[in-house]
């Protein structure tokens, strides 16, 4: 398969596939990027609350529920407050955070090595980096979900057998989220839980830099 | 009644503000950002600014002034997509600008702390990452792996808010709070940029967020 | 909506609660304290339990009931005119009760600290006084001599609210709110008493003051 | 002069004169007992803010302004929240305080050396002891002010050359009202400020366990 560049609607693919790897009733936080996309994805009786860094918590996509509620913009998308939410100051939100509050953070990434350690914004590009919350989200959510495009901007594997990028996060990820599929790193390299529609395990194994396994619990289809 | 008119025009509002200072900048994206009072520092011409900023978009005017020799934020580039190529970006590749970087709810409550009596805080080492403020060997607690982070104040806030009375007690919507709050609290001079201003009293004691008590200066955003 | 009702009756609210467990209990005063839970769990007939209160008036039925091993308080006493003999003092003086002093709002740091991620903190000696939970030396942060404190957690919190929400998300009015807020996010399972209760969504997102998320479990103001 | 056994009306007095020693537009801490009483004698214009240690800022009596603010019991008497006042949480309330927000912090005790180190709220009859916020409100506030009766319940001096009773406190004291005068402590003794009506200095002597001195600046007549 040629390298699919990433697309509106490929994004949407990859929000809509990390939705699915959330549990219901649990509280969640989402990243930047594609990660900010997931809440549409998520219809309010699934009782997902989804955190903002910035403190606010309990919001939802106008595609579902009402379309009434304070509008808030988050990262080239809005979102409305729900009936029950809550807003808090930096501080606090980040409090959660850190004692331990959120079930699922879902992130985007630079890279993600097979024993699941990755680069979340920041680039060996830049002189600066940018730690964002990253450390805190990754440090202490109970599980972390990477929802990224499988390739960079320039085609190359983000999955790759070990990083290459500075700034690693150590806390591995637990499930990897693209737009070819849904994927645990093993340890080896990449377990494939779910592909996506028309992908075969050889176009996943062409743009990604380590080998691609058979899940231990065995391949489902989107 | 409590407290006198705060409210003060814009130029007023940043006077006093001298090279070399420590300037902590309230804001998250665009939520909460005093945008203003940012523009009016940044055409003071000044110079060698330590700027405390959770982002740091907002912060670009000072940089492409070349006003600032410091930064301390979670947000040293805007890597990708979700960002743009930024002046404080170039000024740091250039050497102009040290970038001191810090996991964002960690900067945060070395902020609370500044404006809280609390000089330093041990924090796990794994929600640090390796965006350390010193280099203090790690130690246990609890059978945790923890780290000592140290409390930040300023010489000056400048800060948005939602909505002000007179008297600068502050309150915000949504995600505007962010930064602000625990920033009103450590600085020695707040300055607030504030999109509704009230009569004192407009805002219920219960929902007044900051007090006027540790607010200096109120200015009206332009166009509110 | 956001969350499920977690309205129960007064011996669900306190149920699995147990032998030895740490209970902090909210309120100040006759502010925000949740009399009825404290009631109900004091007719549970337990022993050995470590209580965590600003205050200590609104313990004494547990002290009464000789539920009460370990007591951290700011309060060990009402000493001259402003109290009555406490149940607490009576046992401490009998060594049944051995009480941890803590100024006050030191101690409230401490739990904010539990519910925070901050397992320890430094602040200047002088505003700790005596009562240090800890024999830790003293070390100075810019030119100020401070000591270490500990994050306290517990088992449980026993809290009262103003008004809540079915979901648990909590408000409060005046002074009732005190230790209640840091309370909410410092123990396993946390139980409220609310003088008012609404549907969820009857309180704004901004005047939430803790969201339901960390509520466990809630029930209804005796007589309201 | 006898023994004055306080009463009603020489507690308020007491609390008119600690009233005298505020600052106008300034932030101030009142603790539980006669300090309480303060505000009662602090009209609105005098741009006085109290705080109370439970995060009430910025009440006032009903002797001035309004009375259709919310009502706060506070330790025996009620005032209103003003207008522009602020609620928060005692983790907040402590931090103002530390921070050294507190301009003047009124306190009661039950010793005061002529050094100003004193012993408040802490008694050494009983075998647990009670700090309150006290470390606090005095190791950071920017003044002292001691509002209490000359003398305890048995009559005996709490105006001492050192104090006896322990767990006191080593920020000392700046000044000191009871019934009898305002007073400072001068390090030998304590130096009068203010003389209550019909109070003579051999009067203030004679329930005084230190040198009763007049003070440096001259003295005064209430």
């Amino acid at each position: 398969m040629p390298h699919v560049a990433p697309s509106s609607s490929s994004r949407e693919r990859i929000a809509a596939a990390a939705a699915a790897q959330l549990a219901d009733n649990t509280f969640v936080n989402v990243g930047i990027g594609i990660p900010g996309l997931v809440p549409h994805h998520v219809p309010d009786e699934r009782g997902v609350v989804f955190h903002a860094e910035h403190g606010v918590i309990g919001f939802g996509s106008d595609r579902f529920g009402p379309a009434d509620g304070p509008l808030l913009a988050f990262f080239g998308t809005t979102y409305r407050l729900r009936p029950g939410g809550f807003c808090c100051d930096h501080a606090r939100s980040f409090a959660l955070i850190r004692s331990g509050r959120i079930h699922t953070t879902v992130l985007g990434a630079f890279q993600v090595a097979a024993d699941g350690r990755f680069v979340s914004h920041a680039s060996e590009a830049m002189a600066s980096g940018c730690p964002g919350g990253s450390p805190e989200l990754t440090g202490a959510a109970g599980r972390v979900v990477i929802a990224t495009e499988h390739t960079d901007p320039e085609g190359r594997p983000k999955l790759v057998a070990s990083l290459t990028l500075p700034l690693g996060v150590d806390r591995p990820a637990d499930v990897i989220v693209t737009e070819l599929g849904t994927f645990v790193p093993t340890g080896s390299g990449f377990g494939i839980v779910e592909l996506a529609e028309g992908v075969t395990p050889a176009d996943v194994q062409a743009v990604t830099d380590a080998p691609v396994e058979p899940a231990a619990t065995g391949m489902g289809r989107r | 009644m409590i407290g006198q008119s705060k409210l003060v025009d814009l130029e007023e509002a940043v006077d006093g503000i001298v090279d070399g200072m420590t300037v902590m900048l309230g804001g998250w994206g665009v939520c909460g950002t005093p945008a203003g009072l940012i523009a009016a520092l940044a055409g003071r011409g000044l110079r060698d600014l330590t700027v405390v900023m959770l982002g740091s978009q907002g912060s670009d005017p000072l940089h492409r002034a070349g006003a600032v020799r410091r930064m301390i934020t979670s947000f040293g580039s805007y890597p990708g997509r979700f960002g743009q190529q930024l002046a404080l970006e170039q000024r740091t590749r250039a050497g102009e600008v040290e970038v001191e970087l810090c996991s964002q709810g960690v900067l945060a409550e070395r902020i609370r702390a500044g404006g809280a009596g609390i000089p330093a805080f041990y924090v796990e080492e794994r929600v640090v990452g390796p965006f350390r403020s010193n280099d203090e060997p790690a130690r246990d607690f609890d059978g945790k792996r923890c780290v000592l982070e140290t409390a930040l104040r300023a010489d000056v806030a400048l800060l948005g808010a939602t909505v002000a009375d007179l008297a600068g007690n502050l309150t915000w919507r949504d995600g505007e709070r962010n930064a602000n709050e625990v920033m009103a609290y450590a600085a020695d001079l707040v300055v607030v940029e504030a999109d509704e201003i009230y009569e004192v009293g407009w805002i219920a004691p219960e929902h007044v967020m900051v007090p006027g008590l540790v607010v200096d200066r109120l200015v009206a955003s332009v166009g509110s």
